[in-house]
């Protein structure tokens, strides 16, 4: 058995794999917290496409100053996004997305 | 002569709007006098600027008697244009004179007879905006703006009718008034549009101006022409009260008898058949709907006449004779001669408003009565009114030397001769001049001349109205009197002075054979023979042998009670003439009653509030957007409002599979 | 480059890429929210080895340093501060759990054939140098601006964030004014 | 040389960086002052704002066409155009903010200050950049301060539950967006937008693969235009966020959205035709076609879901997508026709939803309540708030002589110039459908009554000034708007 190269395509379905295994946890957890990991697997992923055309690609390093931004920014979203997690639990108890229906129609 | 007047077209519909501005919105807190004084001042100041224009464009040699004033440019984007412009020719200038002109009067009139009214500054506020719609519609560059007046003298014809909208009938004449030319102006809307999209898709140039239309529309198929122009004239049937939606005028009598004069004169029905001269390069090349325009107005000229013969109600018999002389007008323009049918149109504001006020004059000295049966030997204590308003009668049958002589004769010589007309329509128009000359003879008998039928307490009442009335009233009794010597007939041996003056606008229109002066001749002696036939025999039997009428329905019908000499005529008619010979005025009034009248109910359901304007709104646009956007749609909000469900998680699963619906649809 | 460093190179992709996968689904499918959060600090470690993988050494440490320092943390601290949402059911009903299934699965099926149809144009293989140094002269020339901005968008995310989860206002007061017609 | 081409690329952004100093003077404040002292925040905000409206306007005035930080951001009329829009939407925001109960008790005024300023300068990166890190960064910057102004009332139920689906709904489009950006990083091997387009015209890629990049990275801008499928989360926020909040998310927000869509496309996939005014896609992708399709869809749903509404802020809601969709017929052909009337079209929404945002704010004020019902017999307690209101509606419906009409006037004219006349008929009959829900607010305002002992609502100075600033645009923009036009065809031109 021989082992092929690893290309770029590989790469890229790797990331593709990480991204939809990503929407999945979104779409289906019920957990405030759970959807946000789900967010970060998509960031993931996202970056590691950045970061595998930077390296196939054209020059530079441009792709990987990106995923470095992306990862920064993904860091502030969470920030922000647990906050308010928190905050709404303070008001309601619960973090679960089911109860939070109100706004509707 | 006068060349500042092209830049300063634009004052004369403002400041009748001006006029109306001030008096609707402060007018209560104005004495009187100055609230008359700027309603009067604005509209006569419009008729000054409008005689300077005509005089500037006299001045000007005969081809380029024209010129465009634009006042304002609102949308100019590529080839789409829409904008203020006014467009002064002879034949908006004309109709420019006749409507602020015969609008001065009646203002003038309004002065006296409404003296005593509660909304004294609402009704010239009402007024003012009325002469504004109309002159807006008149002056216009565009079908466009055009469609902005005409859907203002809707408006305003509706708020004035009812204006005295304590009484439900009233109201309800407004409300009538209101939904027919609806209807008129939806066929309208869907004429010009059509218009619109076939010339722009054509040309590229999306513009409704009449000068774009008129370099554009020989592109356009003919059968797409003579749907235009069918149902723009849908729009003037509504407007100038042709069959089938004639039925809002005789009701519109509720309003003020000022404004019965002006939108029976001036205004609004006049609209119809301006807009269709104003198309004539349009109708040239629509031929079948010039065909359908004069066998509507010849059919209308008759029925309405014959209507006229039984109506009782002074107002009423004017009414329908209006709808029967608009019916000449529609007959002028549909067989192309279209000078002659403005000429009847100017002839006709003048002695209809005359018609009017002087009736108006008879309800103000008789408090209010309106019954012709309860009046009678009038002449003796209302001199002034009798001599006009026989002025007046003279010119509307057709007796010669008066104004109406003239106009009819253009008319029915050139229904006779034209391509478009024929024996049919000319027979219906000869017909028609018999019932005009019968009624009218009846209307002057039974109301000036004879015995007094009326009761003793409003007798005692009885006198002259005072002189801001009876000034107009002999303004326009001369109007009336020789207006129609500008249009003598060629056969005459003078030269036509009103053809030749609109000659170059129709130059584009519709060719006529030439006339030959022995034909002439000879119709005009039948119509003449026509109207003295019509007045003979009404003299004969209203003023002569009152007893035949009741001798002849005795023969017929014993049960009729002799309550008063001459009413078997009517009688008689409206079994046998009326009744039994015109299925189609039940057919008419069965159209009235369903489908008009259903249509008002239907609309009117509340009772309230039906007059004032809030309610119309209430019920034309809140729930006529209900029932045009349909339950289906209110059910699909609900349906889709359902997938809102509140759960963020079902919004993104929304939107994969929309944007993965998307992407299938893009690749397939 | 010799035949044995590529497929070294291939063994270690299929390493990192399994660790990444496999830990990516126990993060969605975990039905222990604690345990989730532990499985996606896997799935990150895997993430950076790739970008090691690839070259990218200092984003590489970026994303161990920022995701795992960090994101990790604040994650975990989450979960501490809403503590009772363990006994909380992690999944949705069914339907739902059916739809995004299908919303994945046709989404992998989306970019597989989008990966799969295009001509990658490559530029030949890029021996792997340090990135560090390029990327810091990057980062004060060309991405100077977007620089800037991540740090605006830092500080007043923060300010925001500690806004929100302050707690000096008693909570009842503010909660019992107003028209919140549709408080619970 | 490195130098002064960064001094010059400062003095282009000195809007910014006095909305920054702003921003900054108010973190000290937050920091220093006591938190029930927070007018002064509100001061702070509006001389940033407006020193930011004069720095923008003198950039305007002496205007060279350029590129600043290495070509990461355009400086063109364009970019110009939403700046202003950003800084004049957060100066009413901030004035809206100071007339609102409903902010008056949340504490963190000056933290507010600093949020929107950071929202401004978000904006105004997002209209000006020509490089997808920027677009990303800039876009994030937005989203995240949105993100916390709509949750920023504390311990309100709506209000953190808004802000809750909206990072979430949020976040996951930026995700998408993310990877349709990679994509096309591995397309263009750059960066810049330029470059794009500069792959697409030397190489054929598959189209499928430049479907799916453009419809993610569309699924990041149109979750901020809020067109369809990406709009659902709108409804929800727009009623649970604070109304001032609701106005910025409605008028900025969205504009910011436009500003970047349309800077993407005309930028990476569509290219002038040289020497000529005529633009072509050379995109290997039909995304006119898709952007169309997208039209009509947005507007329908918008119009009729808004129909059964019965919160007003939620039908204003609705009615936001509605005024998206017409939107995007602008963007469904390509012309410089189409660029500006967009921009016309934003101008002119802008006043009048943000008066009827005000205004539904108002009267929350006094009655306490959004329902359309509560607005029963508003004319009789306050004729002038009635109508004002209708003003804004008929215009929001589109009906002549307001500006509304105008705005959609040269929406469809830019659409019939291209041929594209469904679209205009959709659009038209949408029009007379949303008649239907605008004029049951008039309809209730004025003709039915209201319920009994209600007090006539009193209009205080600044909002009373507030909605005059609005409402004279609104009626003379729909008379007299070639200035505004010419404006629009101006700042259609993109670096």
């Amino acid at each position: 058995m021989t082992i092929l190269p690893i290309t770029l395509t590989d790469y890229l379905i790797l990331s593709g794999a990480l991204f939809s295994i990503g929407v999945f946890g979104v779409l289906t957890r019920k957990n405030a917290i759970a959807v946000l990991m789900g967010v970060e697997l998509m960031l993931n992923a996202a970056n590691i496409n950045l970061v595998a055309f930077s390296k196939f690609t054209g020059p530079g390093v441009d792709g990987q100053v990106f995923a470095l931004f992306s990862i920064v920014i993904a860091a502030a979203e969470v920030a922000v996004a647990l906050a308010i997690v928190i905050s709404i639990y303070r008001v309601t108890r619960t973090i679960d997305l089911d109860k939070e229906d109100t706004l509707k129609g | 002569m006068y060349p500042f007047i092209e830049q300063y077209v634009w004052l004369v519909p403002l400041l009748p709007l001006l006029g109306a501005a001030v008096n609707l919105l402060a007018g209560s807190r104005l004495p009187r006098h100055a609230v008359s004084t700027i309603a009067v001042g604005s509209i006569s100041a419009s008729f000054v600027l409008t005689v300077i224009a005509y005089l500037h464009i006299v001045s000007l040699p005969a081809d380029h008697r024209q010129f465009i004033d634009t006042a304002y440019t609102w949308i100019g984007l590529g080839g789409f244009k829409v904008g203020l412009s006014f467009l002064v020719d002879p034949l908006s200038v004309v109709m420019g004179m006749i409507v602020s002109g015969v609008s001065s009067v009646i203002h003038l009139y309004s002065v006296g007879y409404m003296h005593d009214d509660r909304r004294y500054s609402r009704y010239f506020g009402f007024l003012n905006l009325f002469a504004f719609a109309m002159l807006l519609l008149v002056l216009s560059d565009s079908i466009l703006l055009m469609f902005v007046g005409w859907e203002g003298v809707g408006l305003c014809s509706y708020l004035l009718i009812g204006f005295w909208f304590e009484k439900i009938e009233n109201a309800r004449a407004g409300m009538k008034a209101f939904v027919v030319n609806r209807i008129g102006d939806f066929g309208f809307i869907v004429g010009f549009l059509l218009l619109f999209t076939a010339i722009g898709i054509r040309t590229g140039t999306w513009s409704l101006d009449f000068g774009a239309i008129q370099s554009a529309v020989g592109l356009v198929p003919t059968a797409v022409l003579t749907t235009v122009g069918i149902m723009l004239f849908v729009g003037a049937t509504g407007k100038s009260a042709q069959i089938p939606l004639y039925v809002w005028l005789p009701d519109a009598m509720a309003g003020p008898t000022p404004v019965s004069a002006l939108i029976h004169a001036a205004t609004m029905v006049t609209a119809g058949v301006y807009m269709v001269a104003r198309m004539n390069f349009l109708y040239a090349l629509a031929p079948d709907a010039l065909r359908v325009i004069a066998i509507v107005g010849a059919l209308t000229a008759f029925f309405a006449a014959t209507i006229g013969l039984v109506q009782n109600d002074i107002k009423r018999v004017l009414a329908y004779s209006t709808v029967s002389q608009l019916g000449y007008m529609f007959i002028g323009v549909g067989v192309g001669a279209f000078s002659a049918g403005i000429f009847h149109l100017m002839t006709h504001a003048f002695f209809k408003a005359l018609l009017f006020l002087g009736s108006g004059s008879v309800i103000h000295a008789m408090s209010g009565e309106q019954d012709i049966r309860k009046m009678g030997g009038l002449s003796k204590k209302l001199p002034i009114t009798t001599a006009t308003f026989v002025i007046a009668s003279l010119a509307i049958m057709g007796v010669p030397g008066f104004a109406g002589f003239f106009s009819k004769d253009d008319i029915l010589y050139n229904a006779y001769t034209s391509p478009y007309g024929g024996t049919f329509v000319w027979l219906l128009g000869v017909l028609a001049a018999v019932l005009t000359g019968f009624y009218m003879t009846r209307l002057v008998v039974l109301t000036f001349y004879g015995s007094s039928r009326m009761d003793p307490h409003t007798a005692e009442h009885v006198h002259e109205s005072p002189k801001t009335m009876t000034i107009p009233l002999i303004v326009l009794a001369i109007l009336s009197a020789i207006g129609g010597y500008i249009g003598m007939p060629e056969a005459f041996g003078v030269r036509n002075v009103f053809a030749g003056f609109l000659g170059p606008v129709f130059a584009s229109g519709v060719r006529l054979p030439e006339g030959s002066v022995p034909l002439e001749w000879a119709l005009m002696g039948v119509s003449v023979l026509a109207a003295f036939s019509g007045i003979g025999l009404a003299y004969y039997f209203y003023a002569v042998d009152t007893e035949l009428p009741a001798a002849l329905a005795e023969k017929y019908n014993t049960a009729f009670r002799p309550a008063y000499t001459g009413m078997y005529v009517d009688e008689f008619y409206s079994k046998y003439i009326v009744g039994g010979v015109m299925g189609l005025k039940d057919l008419l009034a069965l159209f009235d009653s369903h489908i008009i009248d259903g249509a008002v109910n239907g609309t009117a359901r509340l009772g309230r509030r039906l007059s004032d304007f809030e309610g119309a709104f209430d019920r034309i646009v809140v729930d006529g957007a209900v029932n045009a956007v349909g339950n289906g749609i209110v059910s699909a909000g609900g349906v889709l409002r359902r997938l809102q469900t509140g759960l963020v998680q079902n919004y993104l699963i929304f939107a994969i599979i929309g944007m993965a619906i998307l992407l299938s649809f893009v690749l397939l | 480059m010799s035949m044995d460093a590529s497929a070294v190179h291939a063994l270690f992709f299929y390493f990192f890429a399994a660790m990444t996968i496999v830990s990516a689904l126990l993060v969605v499918l975990l039905r222990n929210i604690v345990r989730s959060a532990f499985s996606l600090f896997f799935t990150l470690f895997g993430v950076a080895g790739v970008y090691i993988l690839l070259g990218a050494d200092f984003v590489g440490v970026a994303q161990v340093l920022i995701y795992i320092g960090g994101v990790m943390i604040l994650i975990v601290f989450g979960v501490m501060l809403t503590h009772n949402s363990y006994s909380v059911d992690m999944f949705n009903r069914l339907g739902t759990l059916v739809m995004g299934t299908v919303s994945a699965i046709v989404t992998f099926t989306i970019v597989y054939y989008s990966i799969r149809q295009v001509p990658w144009l490559l530029s030949g293989y890029k021996a792997n140098v340090p990135t560090t140094q390029p990327i810091g002269v990057q980062l004060l020339t060309n991405y100077l601006l977007p620089f800037e901005l991540a740090s605006v968008l830092l500080v007043f995310a923060m300010v925001g964030a500690a806004y929100l989860i302050r707690s000096e206002v008693r909570p009842g007061k503010e909660r019992a004014g107003g028209s919140e017609r549709k408080d619970a | 040389m490195m130098q002064t081409d960064l001094t010059r690329s400062l003095l282009l952004i000195a809007p910014e960086l006095i909305v920054a100093l702003a921003a900054l003077v108010a973190l000290t404040g937050a920091m220093l002052m006591k938190r029930s002292r927070g007018r002064e925040a509100f001061y702070i905000g509006i001389m940033g704002m407006l020193g930011a409206i004069a720095a923008t306007v003198i950039l305007y005035e002496r205007l060279t066409l350029s590129t600043a930080f290495h070509g990461m951001i355009a400086i063109d009329p364009f970019g110009l155009f939403f700046r202003l829009i950003a800084y004049v939407s957060i100066l009413y925001v901030l004035l809206m903010t100071m007339c609102s109960r409903e902010m008056k008790d949340t504490q963190g005024k000056w933290e507010l200050v600093a949020i929107l300023s950071g929202f401004g300068i978000g904006m105004s990166m997002m209209a000006s950049s020509t490089n997808l890190l920027m677009i990303y960064l800039s876009m994030e910057l937005l989203s995240v301060m949105s993100y916390l102004l709509v949750s920023y009332r504390r311990g309100a139920r709506r209000s953190k539950e808004a802000g809750l689906k909206y990072i979430i709904y949020g976040s996951i489009a930026s995700a998408f967006m993310l990877y349709g950006m990679s994509m096309l990083y591995g397309i263009a091997h750059s960066l810049g937008l330029s470059a794009i387009l500069t792959a697409f015209m030397d190489h054929s890629y598959s189209h499928i693969t430049v479907y799916v990049a453009t419809l993610f990275v569309l699924a990041g801008f149109g979750f901020k235009i809020v067109m369809v499928p990406m709009h659902m989360w709108a409804p929800d926020v727009y009623e649970g966020a604070p109304t001032p909040i609701t106005t910025l998310l409605a008028v900025a927000s969205k504009a910011a959205g436009f500003a970047v869509v349309l800077r993407f496309f005309y930028t990476a996939y569509i290219s002038a035709v040289s020497m000529t005014n005529y633009y072509v896609n050379v995109s290997p992708v039909r995304w006119l076609l898709l952007i169309a399709v997208i039209a009509a869809f947005t507007m329908t749903i918008g119009n009729i879901v808004a129909i059964p509404q019965n919160n007003i802020k939620r039908m204003l809601a609705y009615s936001s997508i509605a005024h998206a969709g017409y939107m995007l017929i602008g963007l469904s052909v390509i012309s410089k026709e189409a660029v500006s009337a967009i921009l016309l079209y934003l101008t002119v929404y802008f006043f009048m939803n943000l008066g009827a945002f005000f205004i539904v704010m108002i009267v929350d004020n006094s009655l306490y309540s959004e329902d359309i019902d509560r607005y029963s017999g508003l004319s009789r307690m306050s004729p002038g708030l009635s109508a004002a209101m209708t003003v804004f509606l008929f215009s929001l419906t589109g009906i002549p002589p307001f500006a509304g009409f105008i705005g959609k006037v040269v929406v469809f004219i830019a659409a019939i110039d291209k041929g594209l006349y469904w679209l205009v008929i959709v659009a038209v009959i949408n029009t007379v459908v949303s008649l239907y829900y605008y004029a049951r607010v008039i309809k209730k305002m004025y003709l039915e009554t209201p319920p009994e002992g209600v007090r006539p609502i009193k209009v205080g100075v600044l909002p009373a000034l507030i909605i005059i600033s609005l409402l004279v645009p609104t009626i003379l923009f729909g008379i007299w708007w070639a200035p505004l036009q010419s404006f629009a065809h101006f700042s259609s031109f993109m670096y």
